[in-house]
């Protein structure tokens, strides 16, 4: 057993660090969220520019084949800085749907993304899935010079500032397909709304969308298992930002504690203030070791081992970090319910983190269906 | 004993029900089912229809101008409130300086006060926390001197809920520095268009704009504003605090937001079925629903001992504390029970369930219920008072 | 609503807790535990003629016509005071059984139940039945002149003191029937032991048991619903010997707090132990008022209301029960897992009650079934 | 970052299983099977036996008499001996005593005590609790007073563990009264057999004894059974309690209650099912698995930071607070999802499961394991201050 990162890890991990910390800030932060941006393609440029576009994917398309691990690095340290930019959700998250789905026309798609040059995302949710990607409404009817969608999905992450959207729709006979929808198509209409972490999202509206039976990327099992596989990545990444985040609000609340006066004295001078501090250092540390554990073993196809290690794992920080975001507020007191300090607003980013693909109910259900023996 | 009302107790019942049903606008009931708050006007505008009602000042006696209904009819008449998508009233009139006013103020100040908060015509915020006084409310520094038949008043108030909706802000301002904290401490009422006001909004995590700062630069008032005698304030910020517990847990409100959240999760459908098929999620609902029940008894018990003119001590100050952490429990099996729909913040059109897709808002807000008016921890260390008397 | 109690159940309560304090004592308790008993026949007279085993019955056998609340009064104080007497498990819950089932021979037993001349026990569950009294292994056959029982009942608890059982059997139509089985009577083997919380339970054998047909004292839904609603009965008093025994721990701890002393003060000094007996508190009472509405609510033939009214209670209570004997015992540190120390009988006790006839899981579950709209 | 073991490593791991399969005896696998506790005989004699192969003493280094594993192997040896229902070994000597002698003890004290610990022939108790001085354990009382070249003992010790099963005893003593409490402790070993000695049993609520009252009453001690010198307890004391860290969280234990508590479940029959039937139930050991996840990986990075020879921080010690937790509730688990079956108390006859019928022993055993040691309230005050370093 070894915890220590590698060179290239340590490097990746304090160029992220360095990169945040100068072209990022809660400033701007909030300035984006005034705006109604959640995007900047200066940033964009300069992220693919550090390789953090190729970073996760093959060689064989022009990625540098990082690990799951690798992706955690900086995903971790996006939470840390509440940094919205829509890596996770324009890059990594479509990038391995089409990294899963294979086929030439997907690789071709998956060069422009590993470039940073085309930005994707995932549209598998409907607005009567839960999280459930296998339930799709969305239909499509195949003829013969070529395929029509018609349906709408819920709740896409990074659809506004995306050039492709991977659509999942199901034809008549029941086979799903994995659709790769240009996001100007014809028929193809979008309702860009905030999310909870400050982020955006949409509604995409399938209305007679007609494209060549090319855009079908994948078909029955590997496009369902391409999504969910995907999606598990984009998990395992997640709970490494809730970490990030956790950890910064662990963090930001001691100091408060150290500093803030009341009765004449620091609030951490008060045990019953000591112990929440402790429960949520404990469960700080408790989920960095699910972190690298999902990250590690969620790194593999074979479906039972990874769907069982990351479903324990977003289950196990989907509640700690609600925990640690809850005490934050509760120890900041008015505070922390406010605009003005970040502490509120990583509240919300763990609330977003925890629920974005499957709550801890979700994965302690799929952790019954497949881990246990 | 006996938990059934009486015939004239469900009378009673039945007269609000029905009067609520004729009343309530349609726009407070669509928000409520939302699970949004009202905005100013509805709000004022609510307020102004039960003080024409004369169903606003509640807990008031005849004698002062309210129904002088018993704890049990309060009771009754907050559930019916709740059940018909009515918001809660501002406190800070009617439930805080008005019962102040009623035993402290002078002739003159209960004439020139009562009557619109009463009416529901004039409205109030309350002045108490200052950026270094807030669980410890007692080390204030907001400072009122005495010059002529004015004091000047000068410093700065936080966390001040709906000041920018108020018309007056009743206040705890220093008058004495000399002696020890809480000593030296006084009521005042302000009106809040005297010049050197400045109100700066704080904006919550909500996204809305409930709070602010309120700064006072040189503010004269007249020294009638004064409500007791100097030196009197810390007195009668604890007589409000044991003033008003037949609604304090919050019962009337949890039962309706349960009860909307069963529909929602009914509502919303999942592949062929609903949420609702989901056990594990109506297994959440049940022990929501269990936690009520003990809480709603035990606001039953507090109710019937105030009935009887029995003090309060240690068994209704657990209200609080019970009551606002199931207000979060709720808000947060709604937030997380919406799956993906509780993620969207401002769409305008549902994605699914617009009910759900607003589920945030409260969350988020209701945060601020463990930490306002003495966080929770403060209340533990009361109670523990009490039940050691070390 | 009215939380007072009526002069008539104020003078029970007070006989109650005099009766106790005279007769019953942790000294006792723990002689009795030391020689394996849990019953004696003066204290069991005692209590007859102090109106116990008629309160809760109706005035048609010799009884009271006491409420459930009644009932709760007592079971409150044995909780309070540790008591094994098996008041609860030999009059109360056989005597409902035979109340609700009705008939000629229900009621001439019942009157000896009531008069404290007979005593009773329930034997319907089984050891594959879990908390289910219709899961009924236990066969009843019926020939010309008479029926014959086989099978087992587990944990029946008081049927070491008991001249009669109330067994519940299943003809081989799926028909069950309530039978009344003399303790002596041939093909009956008891093999008894003590149980969690001092008192003693036994398996009893049937063994090719026969009986006249008049031992069947109710079949169908009627005997089912006779078992079932006694067990809501017994639940109601459970409740309350709960609330006693946390009552009393609550008690306890908050005076030993008062007194021990670690680093030169009070432990009761400290915050965190503070917080903890004020959740204690908090809980207790809130247990408090659940115990009244399933005695207020619980005590009706409605099937429905009074199982919402009962599971809700049970739910609640075998939880707050549970976190306040463990606190209770933390804050104690090592004399509270003594024998010597009444604080780790209390223990026990709590773990006992919290489940017997159902724990909180089950009881939630049963609210699911019957509770929610 | 690397979690797989190496070839070695799973090597050694085949080799320890092979041998504990061969090697525990029925006795103690059948008690392991229904959660009971071994006996005197068998615990001393399983000691025995792994003192034999020289798989005792395994935290220790070659150089002592130990097989000089590494933490890996260590962690790997626990699992596998927990998965082959063999007891954990008494800490007292080769934990405790055993690292104290090897670290702080003369050439004389480790030739005496050292080969009796490493053989499991010798068997000790600690003797560090007093009645007025538990979580405070610095407050001690019990004297040991120069009289030529013996020390007097007098005072009394509680809460010894095994006290009646032990040769020797090591105490912390007080050896001087007029300098400040922790600085006049001393470490003193203690033949059990040295007259003037009193056991007197403490019988725990799982209806056992392991524990005792000892009373010292002018007992002689020479002085070449001091450790280190006099006034070095303190340190000794707070020397053991960061010694060793791979096996405090008892994940090897809770893994193998986890996987019996689900064997249970299926071999007991609800109706035509098995309890493994009710979703609740195997809910409530998923989330048992999940957070056994969580203590076991954080484990693992403590073990792999030993085996790099960084420092143990508050890291791990919050391994303590989570590992006792989780036995904690491991056993209420097993209580409450046996229904009525856990309510029997000494049945010799099997009802419904032999092992639901026994569930209550480690439950209520185990109540102390956020006690002993310094309760988790002493433990996070202890995280609290390197946290805040206030």
């Amino acid at each position: 057993m070894d915890f220590r990162l590698s060179d290239d890890q340590r490097m990746l991990d304090e160029s992220a660090s360095k990169y945040l910390a100068g072209q990022y800030s809660f400033d701007l932060y909030r300035k984006q969220l005034a705006a109604d941006v959640a995007f900047d393609e200066s940033r964009w440029t300069a992220m693919a520019e550090l390789g953090w576009m190729a970073l996760p994917f093959p060689e064989s398309v022009g990625g540098f084949g990082g690990s799951l691990v690798d992706i955690q690095l900086i995903a971790r340290r996006l939470g840390e800085k509440l940094c919205t930019d829509p890596w996770l959700t324009c890059a990594v998250l479509p990038g391995k749907v089409l990294e899963f789905a294979g086929g030439v026309n997907a690789m071709q798609l998956l060069s422009g993304v590993s470039a940073g040059t085309t930005r994707g995302a995932l549209a598998a949710l409907e607005a009567n899935s839960h999280y459930d990607p296998t339930l799709i409404a969305t239909r499509v009817t195949e003829n013969g010079d070529g395929i029509r969608i018609d349906g709408q999905k819920s709740v896409v992450f990074g659809a506004e500032y995306a050039h492709v959207l991977l659509v999942t729709a199901c034809a008549a006979n029941g086979e799903a397909m994995l659709i790769a929808v240009p996001s100007s198509a014809p028929g193809v209409s979008l309702n860009h709304y905030r999310v909870v972490d400050g982020s955006r999202a949409s509604e995409v509206n399938l209305n007679a969308v007609k494209l060549p039976e090319t855009a079908v990327l994948a078909r029955g099992c590997v496009a369902i298992d391409a999504v969910k596989r995907a999606i598990d990545v984009a998990n395992a990444a997640i709970c490494a930002d809730l970490l990030g985040a956790a950890s910064a609000m662990l963090n930001k609340t001691r100091d408060y504690a150290r500093m803030r006066k009341q009765f004449s004295v620091a609030i951490g001078s008060f045990q019953v203030i000591q112990h929440y501090l402790v429960d949520m250092f404990i469960e700080t540390q408790q989920s960095e070791s699910l972190v690298w554990m999902a990250g590690l073993q969620g790194d593999t196809q074979e479906c039972a081992d990874r769907e069982k290690a990351i479903s324990i794992a977003k289950a196990y920080i989907a509640r700690s970090a609600v925990m640690v975001a809850q005490k934050s507020v509760q120890i900041h007191g008015g505070i922390g319910v406010t605009e003005e300090l970040d502490i509120g607003h990583y509240f919300r980013r763990v609330t977003h983190y925890a629920q974005m693909f499957g709550d801890r109910d979700h994965h302690v259900q799929r952790y019954m269906a497949f881990g246990q023996g | 004993m006996n938990l059934e009302f009486t015939t004239e107790e469900l009378a009673f019942q039945n007269e609000v029900r029905q009067w609520f049903a004729e009343n309530v606008p349609a726009s407070l009931r669509s928000r409520a089912d939302n699970g949004q708050m009202p905005n100013r006007d509805e709000q004022h505008g609510w307020e102004q229809v039960l003080g024409r009602k004369g169903w606003l000042v509640v807990g008031w006696s005849a004698q002062h101008g309210g129904p002088g209904w018993t704890a049990t009819q309060r009771y009754i008449f907050d559930l019916e409130r709740a059940r018909a998508g009515a918001p809660p009233v501002s406190p800070f009139g009617v439930s805080m300086v008005g019962p102040v006013i009623c035993a402290f103020g002078s002739a003159e100040q209960k004439q020139q006060h009562l009557p619109g908060i009463i009416s529901g015509n004039v409205h109030w915020c309350q002045g108490y926390s200052e950026p270094n006084a807030g669980s410890d409310l007692a080390s204030l520094k907001t400072a009122a001197v005495l010059d002529g038949d004015h004091y000047v008043v000068n410093g700065q108030k936080i966390w001040t809920t709906q000041a920018h909706w108020a018309d007056w802000c009743f206040c705890l301002v220093r008058t004495d520095s000399s002696v020890k904290q809480q000593q030296g401490i006084s009521f005042l009422l302000i009106n809040m268009n005297t010049p050197g006001i400045e109100i700066r909004p704080i904006h919550s995590i909500d996204g809305h704009h409930h709070l602010n700062e309120v700064y006072f630069t040189d503010v004269r008032v007249p020294v009638e504003n004064l409500v007791g005698s100097e030196g009197m304030g810390w007195t009668i910020a604890k007589f409000l605090l044991t003033h008003e517990r037949t609604t304090i847990a919050g019962v009337a409100d949890s039962k309706r937001e349960i009860e909307r959240l069963k529909q929602m999760l009914k509502d919303t459908k999942q592949g062929n079925g609903s949420r609702w098929d989901d056990p594990f999620a109506r297994r959440r609902v049940a022990e929501l629903e269990i936690d009520l029940a003990a809480l709603e008894y035990t606001n039953f018990r507090t109710v019937a001992a105030t009935e009887e003119g029995m003090g309060l001590g240690a068994e209704s100050s657990g209200l609080k504390i019970k009551g606002t952490e199931l207000q979060q429990a709720i808000t947060q099996a709604m937030v997380e029970l919406g799956g993906h729909l509780s993620l969207t913040w401002d769409n305008s059109e549902p994605v699914g369930s617009f009910a759900f897709n607003r589920t945030r808002e409260r969350y988020n807000f209701l945060r601020a219920a463990t930490i306002y008016g003495g966080t929770n921890e403060i209340q533990k260390n009361v109670i523990a008072k009490m039940l050691l008397g070390l």
